[in-house]
C-alpha cells in the first residue's frame, strides 16, 4: 500500500519550482527558469505514468481498483469530527487526471519555450504555469472535499494570473477578474454546499462519503429546507460549483474572455485541465449525487445537454479562432456532464460515468492540440481572427496535418480518439433519454460543422495579405503537436471500461452500431457542408448569415449573456446596491453620528445664551430656583 | 402701647422698603432705606437689644447710608430719574416676590414655634463685651478678629479697585 | 523577572529611549530596536507559553502576577495569559514592527511621533494581559489618548476633524464599557463578600441574570464599536483615511481587535446568559456589517476608504463568529482577528508607500503601477488575496473556521446568516479585483508615476515580515488553532453550561 | 420679647421685607439701587436673627451676636461694592447693571 509515496513529488516539484522561478526567476536569464520548469514538469509526468503503470497494470484484488492513501497529514481541525486533511489519494480517476494534468502542462510547457520566446515576463509565466500545475494536482488527489476546495481555489486564482498574463492590456484584465468573479461566485455554492454535506454527514473524506451503503446519510433524510431535501441543496450548490468552474450554462461566460490569456494557457487551463475539474468533481461525488440526490443529477444532464447545444451554436458563427475552440470546449463539456447526468451506478449502469471520463481524456488531448495549434497558427499570422487568415496550409504543414487530425477527432470520425469517447456518451444518453439523446446527436453534427468551417476557412481557401510569409512554428513548438497528434490518435483504443468506472470494476462495453454510425454519418454530413461553404471562398455563407437576420446576429453576440451580466453587476450590483449603501453610509449612518456632534454642539451654542451676563437674570434664576426646591421638598416629598 | 409702636414701625419699614425700590430719583430712595434701617433699629430697642440697636443706627443708617449717598453724589446728578424698569424683569421680581412670600408665609404660619421659658439675660455692655472678647462657651473672639481682618481687607479692597489707575487705558 | 511585566516594560524603556535620541535618525533607531527587542521577547513568550502547556500547566492563565494597586476598591494589577491573549499579542509585535519600519522616513516631530505610537502600543501590551477590568479598562482608555494626537498631527486630508470624531465615537464606546465594568463590579459578589474586578474570579460566579441583561449590551456595544459595530462604525473610514500609516496600521490591525477580544472577555464571558439571550440582535447587526462594509467598498475611490470599508466587513465577521458561540466559530474569529490585523496592516502599510510615491490614494488616478513598482504591487496583490480567502494565506483558513463554526447550528436562522455572511466573499473579491485591477494592471495611466521608484530596504523588511506571518498562517494554520482552541475550552464550556433562561 | 406680639407678625414683617429686596434686586437697573435692595436682604435677615434670639432662646446671645457680624459684613461688602461701582463708573461713565455683562457666556 505504501508503494506510492514517491507521488507527493510529482505534487512538490511544480511547488518547488513555483517558488523557485517565482522568488529568483528575474535574476536569471529567462530561458534558465523555462528550461528548469520544463524539466520538473518532466519529472513529475514520468513519475505519473509510472503512478499510473504500477496503479493500473500493476496487480489489484478482485474488488477492482481500491483507492489508497499514501500520504495523509491533519492540516486544520475544526471540530472532533471535521478536520481538513492534506493528502494523496489514488483512485482510478485521480490516477488518470495526474496523467492528463502531467501530460497536458508538459507539452504545454515544451510548446511555451518557442510560443513565448522574446515575451516580456517569461519566468514569471513559469512559475505562474508551475502554480497552477501545482493547484490542479492538488485539486484532483485531494482526499477530501476541503482539500479539494482550497486547491479549487488556487486554480482559481493561478487561472486569474495566467488570464491576466499580459496585466498591461486592459481586455486581459477584464478577463482574468471575470474569470476569477465568476467561478469565485459557483465557489460560494461550492463552499455552502460543503458545509451542508460536513454538517450532515460530519466527515470531509472522500472515502467515507462514497463507501458503498454507507450510513453516514442517515440523519440527512429528516432534513429538508423550501421542502427540498439538504442532500439535494448540497449536491446542487456543488454542482453549481462545479458548473462555474467547467463553464456550464449559464456560468460559461468568462470562458470565451479568457481568450485573452497566452494560447499554450488556454490550452492547459482553459481547454485540459481545470475547466474539467467541475466534471471531475461531479464524477468525484457521484455515488453521492447518484445515490442521495437523483434530483440533481438530473439538473446535471439538463444544463449539460443544454451548454453542449447552446455552445456549439454560437461556435458556428464566432470568428476569433480562439473563441471558437473555446465554444468547443464548453460544447464538450456539456457533454462529459451530460454523460455524468445519465449514468447510472455499477457495472454496464454505469456507462455514462465510464463515458464521461473517457471523453474527458481524449477530449483533453485533442482539444490541447487544437489550441496549440491555433497557438502555431497565430504564432504565424499574428492574428486571432478567421478573415486574417487562408491557405495556410503551404506554409504550415506539421501544424495543418495535426490540425486535421485533432478536427477529426473531435468531429467523432473514426478511428480517432473522439469516436470511441462520444459513442459510449452517445449510448449512455439514449439508454437514459431520448431527448438529450437528440440533442447530442444533433450537437455532434455541428461540432463536425464548425470544427471544418475553421479548418477550411484557416487552411484553404485563398491566401491573405500577410505581412510576411508565415512560417512553421520551431521545434519546440512542434513536438508537443506531434505528441499530442499521436494520442488523439491512439487514446481512443485505451481500455478505459475496465480501468475507470463508477464502481470501480471493469466491464465490457461494446460498439453499438445502431448508435455508432448515425453519428459518423451526421459528423461526415456535417464536414461536407463546411467542405461546400467554405472551402473554396464563397459568397453563400455570407448570404445565409444575412437570411437568417436576428437570429444571426443574436447567436454572433452569444445571445447577449455578457451584456446581460454586465447590466446584473455594472448596473444592479454596482449602482443600484453599492452606491446606495455606500451613499447611505456616508449621509445617513455617519451623517447621524456627526448629527449627535452637531446636535450638541448647537444646543451649547443655545443654551450659551443663558449666560447672559445679566446680573439681575442670574438672580432671578437663583431665587426661582430655591423657591423651586423649596416648594418641591416642602409639597412634593413630603 | 407696645403693639401700637410696632405696627408703626412695621409700617413704617413695609412702606418705606417698598417705597425705595420702587422710586425713580435714586436720592429718594437713599433716604426711604434710611427710615427703614431707623424703624429697624426701633424693632431692636423694643426687643431690648439696645446695643443691637445702637449698632444699627450707627452704622448702618449712619456709616453705610452715608456712603451710598457720597457714592450717588459722585454718580449722579441730582435730578436725575431712573427710566422704568425693564418688564420682563418686573415680572420677574414680583413674580418671584409673590410665590416667595406665600410660601414662606404658609410655612410661617404652619409651624408652631415653641417660645423660650428660661429667664431672660440681661443684655448690658459687660456682658456682650465678655462675650465678644471670650475664648471659652459663647466666646465669639475668633469671629471678632476674623471680621476685623475682614474690614480691614476690604477697605484695602476698596482703596485698591477705587483708585485711578495710571495708564491711559482707564481714563476717565 | 515576569515575561510580561517585561513585555510592558520594553516599550516603556524604549519611549524614554526615544526621548534622549537627538534627530529623526536616533528616534527611528532606538524605536526600531526597541520594537525588535520586544518582537522577541514575544517569540520567547510564545515558545514559554507552548512549552508550559506541553508540560501540562493547565491553568487558565499562565504567568500570572498579582499587586494590589488600589486597596479600598480592590483593584489590582493582575497580569496572565492564555492561548487566545498570547495569539494577540504575538500579531501586536509584529504589526508594531512594521509599522515602525513603514514609518521610517517621517520627518516631522519625529520623537513625539514614535514616542506617541509607542506608548499606544504599551497599552495595547497592557490591555492584552490585564486581569483586572479596572486596570484592562485603564489601559484602553490610556490607548486612545496617543490615537487622537497621533491621527491630529500627523494625519492628511481633514485629520483634526476625523481625529476628533474616531476619539469621541471611541470616548463614547469607552464610556459604554465603564457602565458595563462598573455593572459587573458591583454585582460581581451577589453572596456578600468584597467586590472583585478580576476577571477570573467573577467568571467562576453567576452574575444575576437581571443585572447581566442591563449591563451585557453597555459592555458589548462599547466594545462593539471599537470593533467597528455597524451602525457604529463611521469613525472607521473617517479615522483611517486620515491617520498616517503607521497609526492606521496599528490601530486597524491590532486595535481594532481590542474590542472584538473585549467583547468576547468581559462581555461575553462574564455575562454568558444575556449574550445567549440576546446574541440574535448582534448577530443580524454584524451580518449587516459584513455584507454592508464589503458593499460599500466597492463603490470607494480612495485607497484607504476601501480598506477601512472592508476592515468593517471582516471585523463585523469577528464579532458574528464570537456570538455563534461555538468553539469552532469562536475559533474562527480569534483567527480572524489575526488575519484581519496582519493583513489589514499590510494592506495600509501600502498603501502608506504608494501614497508617499504617487501623492494620491484615489484610485482613478493611477493604473499600471505593476510595471513601475513590481514589488509593491506584488505584495499588494498578495494582500488583496489574502483579504478575499485565498487558500495558502491567513484569510482563508479564518473565514471557513468561522463558516464551518456557525453552520453547526442546528436551527434554521443561523444557518441562513451564515450563507449571507458566506455571500461576502464574492463581493470581497469584486472589490479587490477592482482595485488590483485598476491600480496595479492596465497601462499605465499617469506618466508622471512612469518613473517611481520601487520599495526601499526598509519597506521591503516591513512589507515581507507582515507577508511572511501571513503566509505562516495560511499554510500551516494547525499549531495556532490548536492553541487558540485550547485556550476557549473555558469559555466554551461556560457559556454552553449556562442555565437556559 | 413683647407683649401681645407673637413670633410670626416679626417673621411676616421680615419675610416681606426679605423678599421687597430681592424684589428691587431683582427689578432695579442701577447698582447702587441694588445694592440698597441688599441691604434690605440683609437687615430683614438681621431681624429675624435678633427675634429668634428674644423669643425662642432668651438666655442666650447668639443671635445678637450673628447680627453684629452681619453688621459688620455689611459694611465691609458695601465698602466694595461701592469701590467696585464707582470703577465701573469710570469705564462706561454710567451704572446701569445692564450694560455690565463683559463676562457672559
Amino acid at each position: 500500500m505504501t508503494g506510492y509515496t514517491y507521488t507527493i513529488f510529482i505534487i512538490l516539484i511544480p511547488l518547488v519550482m513555483f517558488l523557485v522561478t517565482g522568488l529568483l526567476g528575474m535574476k536569471w536569464k529567462p530561458i534558465v527558469s523555462g528550461i528548469l520548469g520544463t524539466i520538473g514538469m518532466g519529472i513529475a509526468w514520468t513519475l505519473s505514468l509510472i503512478t499510473a503503470g504500477s496503479y493500473f497494470f500493476g496487480t489489484h484484488g478482485a474488488e477492482g481498483f481500491q483507492a489508497i492513501i499514501p500520504f495523509e497529514i491533519k492540516w486544520l481541525q475544526f471540530t472532533e469530527t471535521l478536520i481538513i486533511k492534506m493528502g494523496i489519494l489514488l483512485d482510478p480517476i485521480s490516477v488518470m487526471m495526474l496523467v492528463v494534468v502531467t501530460t497536458i502542462s508538459f507539452m504545454v510547457h515544451i510548446y511555451s519555450l518557442g510560443y513565448m520566446k522574446g515575451e516580456g515576463g517569461f519566468a514569471r509565466f513559469y512559475s505562474f504555469l508551475s502554480l497552477f500545475t501545482f493547484a490542479m494536482l492538488g485539486l484532483v488527489i485531494a482526499t477530501n472535499i476541503f482539500q479539494m476546495y482550497i486547491f479549487w481555489e488556487l486554480v482559481g486564482v493561478s487561472s486569474f494570473l495566467l488570464i491576466g498574463f499580459y496585466y498591461q492590456k486592459p481586455s486581459a484584465v477584464a478577463a482574468a477578474k471575470k474569470a476569477f468573479i465568476v467561478t469565485r461566485f459557483a465557489d460560494l455554492g461550492f463552499l455552502i454546499g460543503i458545509l451542508i454535506l460536513s454538517f450532515v454527514t460530519g466527515t470531509f473524506d472522500f472515502a467515507k462519503l462514497t463507501e458503498p451503503g454507507t450510513t453516514i446519510f442517515a440523519s440527512a433524510a429528516s432534513m429538508s429546507f423550501m421542502g427540498i431535501s439538504a442532500m439535494t441543496w448540497a449536491m446542487t450548490l456543488m454542482f453549481i460549483g462545479g458548473a462555474g468552474k467547467s463553464a456550464m450554462f449559464p456560468l460559461h461566460i468568462w470562458l470565451p474572455d479568457a481568450m485573452e490569456g497566452p494560447t499554450p494557457v488556454s490550452a492547459l487551463i482553459h481547454a485540459a485541465t481545470m475547466v474539467v475539474a467541475g466534471v471531475f468533481l461531479v464524477a468525484r461525488m457521484f455515488p453521492v449525487i447518484h445515490f442521495q440526490a437523483p434530483a440533481t443529477q438530473e439538473i446535471i444532464a439538463y444544463v449539460g445537454g443544454f451548454t453542449s447545444l447552446f455552445a456549439a451554436v454560437i461556435a458556428i458563427t464566432q470568428y476569433d479562432i480562439k473563441r471558437i475552440l473555446a465554444f468547443s470546449t464548453l460544447s464538450q463539456l456539456g457533454y462529459m456532464m451530460l454523460s455524468l447526468g445519465v449514468s447510472g451506478y455499477g457495472g454496464e449502469e454505469g456507462l455514462g460515468y465510464m463515458a464521461s471520463m473517457f471523453h474527458l481524456f481524449t477530449h483533453a488531448m485533442f482539444k490541447a492540440l487544437l489550441f496549440l495549434g491555433a497557438g502555431s497558427i497565430i504564432h504565424a499570422v499574428h492574428s486571432n481572427l478567421m478573415q486574417d487568415m487562408g491557405g495556410l496550409r503551404k506554409y504550415l504543414p506539421i501544424t495543418h496535418i495535426t490540425f486535421l487530425i485533432a478536427c477529426l477527432a473531435i468531429s467523432g470520425i473514426p478511428p480517432f480518439a473522439g469516436f470511441f469517447s462520444k459513442d459510449e456518451i452517445l449510448v449512455a444518453a439514449l439508454e437514459h433519454n431520448k431527448l438529450l439523446f437528440a440533442v447530442e446527436y444533433i450537437v455532434a453534427g455541428l461540432t463536425a460543422f464548425y470544427m471544418f468551417r475553421l479548418y477550411f476557412g484557416v487552411f484553404w481557401g485563398k491566401d491573405q495579405h500577410y505581412h510576411h510569409t508565415p512560417h512553421e512554428s520551431p521545434m519546440t513548438m512542434a513536438i508537443p503537436l506531434m505528441f499530442l497528434a499521436f494520442m488523439s490518435i491512439f487514446s481512443g483504443f485505451l481500455p478505459f471500461h475496465n480501468l475507470i468506472t463508477s464502481d470501480k470494476m471493469g466491464f465490457e462495453t461494446h460498439t453499438d452500431l445502431m448508435v455508432a454510425i448515425p453519428s459518423v454519418l451526421i459528423g461526415v454530413l456535417g464536414i461536407a457542408m463546411a467542405w461546400i461553404l467554405y472551402k473554396k471562398e464563397s459568397v453563400v455563407p455570407a448570404k445565409m448569415a444575412k437570411s437568417w437576420g436576428i437570429l444571426y446576429t443574436a447567436t454572433y453576440n452569444k445571445f447577449y449573456f455578457d451584456e446581460i451580466y454586465l447590466f446584473v453587476t455594472r448596473k444592479i450590483i454596482f449602482n443600484y446596491i453599492s452606491r446606495p449603501i455606500a451613499w447611505f453610509d456616508r449621509h445617513i449612518i455617519d451623517a447621524f453620528m456627526v448629527g449627535i456632534g452637531l446636535v450638541t454642539e448647537k444646543v451649547s451654542y443655545q443654551i450659551k445664551g443663558m449666560q447672559s451676563g445679566q446680573l439681575q437674570h442670574y438672580a432671578f434664576a437663583f431665587v426661582a430656583g430655591t423657591l423651586a426646591i423649596a416648594l418641591s421638598m416642602i409639597y412634593l416629598l413630603m | 402701647m407696645n403693639v401700637l409702636m410696632f405696627y408703626l414701625f412695621s409700617g413704617i419699614i413695609l412702606i418705606f422698603s417698598l417705597l425705595s425700590i420702587t422710586t425713580r430719583r435714586i436720592l429718594r430712595a437713599a433716604v426711604y432705606l434710611l427710615f427703614v434701617l431707623v424703624a429697624t433699629s426701633g424693632l431692636y430697642f423694643m426687643l431690648k437689644y439696645q446695643f443691637m440697636a445702637a449698632v444699627q443706627l450707627t452704622l448702618y443708617a449712619g456709616g453705610i447710608v452715608v456712603l451710598i449717598i457720597f457714592s450717588i453724589l459722585l454718580t449722579h446728578h441730582i435730578t436725575h430719574r431712573f427710566k422704568h424698569p425693564n418688564l420682563t424683569k418686573l415680572l420677574m421680581g414680583i413674580g418671584a416676590t409673590t410665590v416667595g412670600i406665600g410660601l414662606v408665609i404658609t410655612t410661617i404660619l404652619s409651624h408652631s414655634f415653641k417660645a423660650g421659658t428660661a429667664p431672660e439675660l440681661p443684655v448690658d455692655m459687660t456682658v456682650i463685651g465678655n462675650q465678644l472678647l471670650s475664648t471659652g462657651k459663647n466666646g465669639y473672639i475668633l469671629p471678632f478678629e476674623l471680621i476685623s481682618i475682614l474690614l480691614l481687607a476690604a477697605m484695602i479692597a476698596a482703596i485698591v479697585i477705587a483708585k485711578k489707575e495710571n495708564n491711559k487705558n482707564s481714563e476717565i | 523577572m515576569n515575561i510580561l511585566t517585561l513585555l510592558v516594560l520594553i516599550p516603556v524603556l524604549t519611549m524614554i529611549g526615544v526621548l534622549f535620541t537627538k534627530d529623526y535618525k536616533g528616534a527611528r533607531l532606538v524605536s526600531a530596536i526597541g520594537m525588535g527587542v520586544e518582537l522577541i521577547a514575544t517569540v520567547y513568550l510564545v515558545l514559554a507559553y507552548l512549552a508550559a502547556r506541553k508540560t501540562g500547566m493547565m491553568h487558565e492563565m499562565l504567568f500570572t502576577s498579582d499587586f494590589i494597586w488600589y486597596p479600598s476598591l480592590n483593584i489590582h494589577f493582575a497580569f496572565g495569559v492564555d492561548g487566545i491573549a498570547v495569539a494577540m499579542i504575538g500579531l501586536t509585535s509584529i504589526v508594531i514592527f512594521a509599522g515602525i519600519f513603514a514609518s521610517w522616513e517621517l520627518q516631522f516631530l519625529t520623537k513625539e511621533f514614535f514616542v506617541s505610537l509607542i506608548l499606544l502600543v504599551t497599552a495595547v501590551y497592557g490591555f492584552f494581559i490585564s486581569l483586572d477590568l479596572f486596570t484592562m479598562f485603564l489601559f484602553y482608555e490610556l490607548a486612545l489618548i496617543p490615537m487622537y494626537l497621533l491621527i491630529g498631527l500627523w494625519g492628511t486630508g481633514p485629520k483634526e476633524k476625523s481625529a476628533m470624531k474616531l476619539t469621541l465615537m471611541l470616548m463614547a464606546g469607552s464610556a459604554l464599557i465603564m457602565v458595563g465594568i462598573l455593572g459587573l463590579y458591583y454585582n460581581s459578589a451577589p453572596g456578600g463578600g468584597p467586590l472583585t474586578f478580576n476577571i477570573i474570579e467573577i467568571s467562576k460566579i453567576n452574575i444575576p441574570v437581571a443585572a447581566q441583561r442591563f449591563f451585557f449590551p453597555f459592555a458589548f456595544i462599547g466594545f462593539g464599536i471599537l470593533g467597528a459595530l455597524f451602525p457604529f462604525h463611521t469613525w472607521s473610514p473617517d479615522g483611517h483615511a486620515s491617520a498616517p500609516t503607521a497609526v492606521s496600521m496599528l490601530h486597524a490591525g491590532v486595535l481594532m481587535k481590542l474590542g472584538g477580544y473585549g467583547c468576547f472577555r468581559v462581555a461575553m464571558f462574564l455575562m454568558p446568559q444575556a449574550a445567549k439571550e440576546m446574541a440574535w440582535i448582534f448577530i443580524i447587526l454584524t451580518t449587516i456589517s459584513v455584507v454592508y462594509g464589503a458593499f460599500s467598498a466597492i463603490w470607494q475611490n480612495d485607497l484607504k476608504f476601501i480598506n477601512a470599508y472592508s476592515s468593517v466587513s471582516h471585523c463585523g465577521l469577528v464579532i458574528f463568529a464570537l456570538l455563534m458561540m461555538n468553539q469552532t466559530a469562536m475559533d474562527g474569529a480569534i483567527l480572524q482577528m489575526i488575519s484581519h490585523g496582519l493583513m489589514t496592516a499590510l494592506f495600509f502599510a501600502l498603501i502608506g508607500m504608494i501614497y508617499g510615491r504617487t501623492h494620491t490614494r484615489d484610485i482613478r488616478e493611477m493604473g499600471g503601477l505593476m510595471k513601475v513598482i513590481p514589488f509593491l504591487a506584488v505584495v499588494y496583490m498578495i494582500a488583496g488575496f489574502a483579504s478575499l480567502g485565498l487558500p495558502g494565506l491567513s484569510g482563508f483558513v479564518a473565514e471557513m473556521t468561522v463558516f464551518v463554526g456557525s453552520f453547526q447550528h442546528q436551527d434554521i436562522f443561523h444557518r441562513v446568516v451564515t450563507v449571507i455572511v458566506a455571500s461576502s466573499i464574492v463581493i470581497t473579491a469584486v472589490y479587490i479585483l477592482k482595485v488590483v485591477g485598476m491600480l496595479l494592471l492596465g497601462p499605465l495611466k499617469d506618466q508622471h508615476h512612469a518613473h517611481l521608484e520601487d520599495a526601499k530596504w526598509y519597506e521591503k523588511l516591513s512589507t515581507v515580515t507582515l507577508v511572511l506571518a501571513v503566509a505562516a498562517i495560511g499554510i500551516a494554520p494547525l499549531w495556532l488553532s490548536d492553541t487558540i482552541v485550547a485556550s476557549l475550552k473555558p469559555i466554551v464550556t461556560r457559556l454552553a453550561t449556562v442555565i437556559p433562561f | 420679647m413683647i407683649q401681645g406680639i407673637p413670633l410670626e407678625h416679626f417673621l411676616i414683617v421680615s419675610t416681606i421685607m426679605f423678599f421687597i429686596g430681592v424684589c428691587g434686586f431683582i427689578i432695579r437697573r442701577n447698582l447702587i439701587t441694588m445694592l440698597m435692595a441688599i441691604e434690605l436682604i440683609l437687615n430683614s435677615v438681621n431681624i429675624n436673627f435678633v427675634v429668634f434670639n428674644r423669643y425662642l432662646y432668651p438666655d442666650q446671645l447668639q443671635g445678637q451676636f450673628f447680627s453684629l457680624f452681619v453688621v459688620g459684613i455689611a459694611a465691609a461688602e458695601a465698602s466694595v461694592a461701592i469701590a467696585l461701582i464707582i470703577n465701573i463708573y469710570r469705564n462706561m461713565k454710567n451704572i446701569e447693571v445692564e450694560n455690565v455683562n463683559e463676562m457672559k457666556y
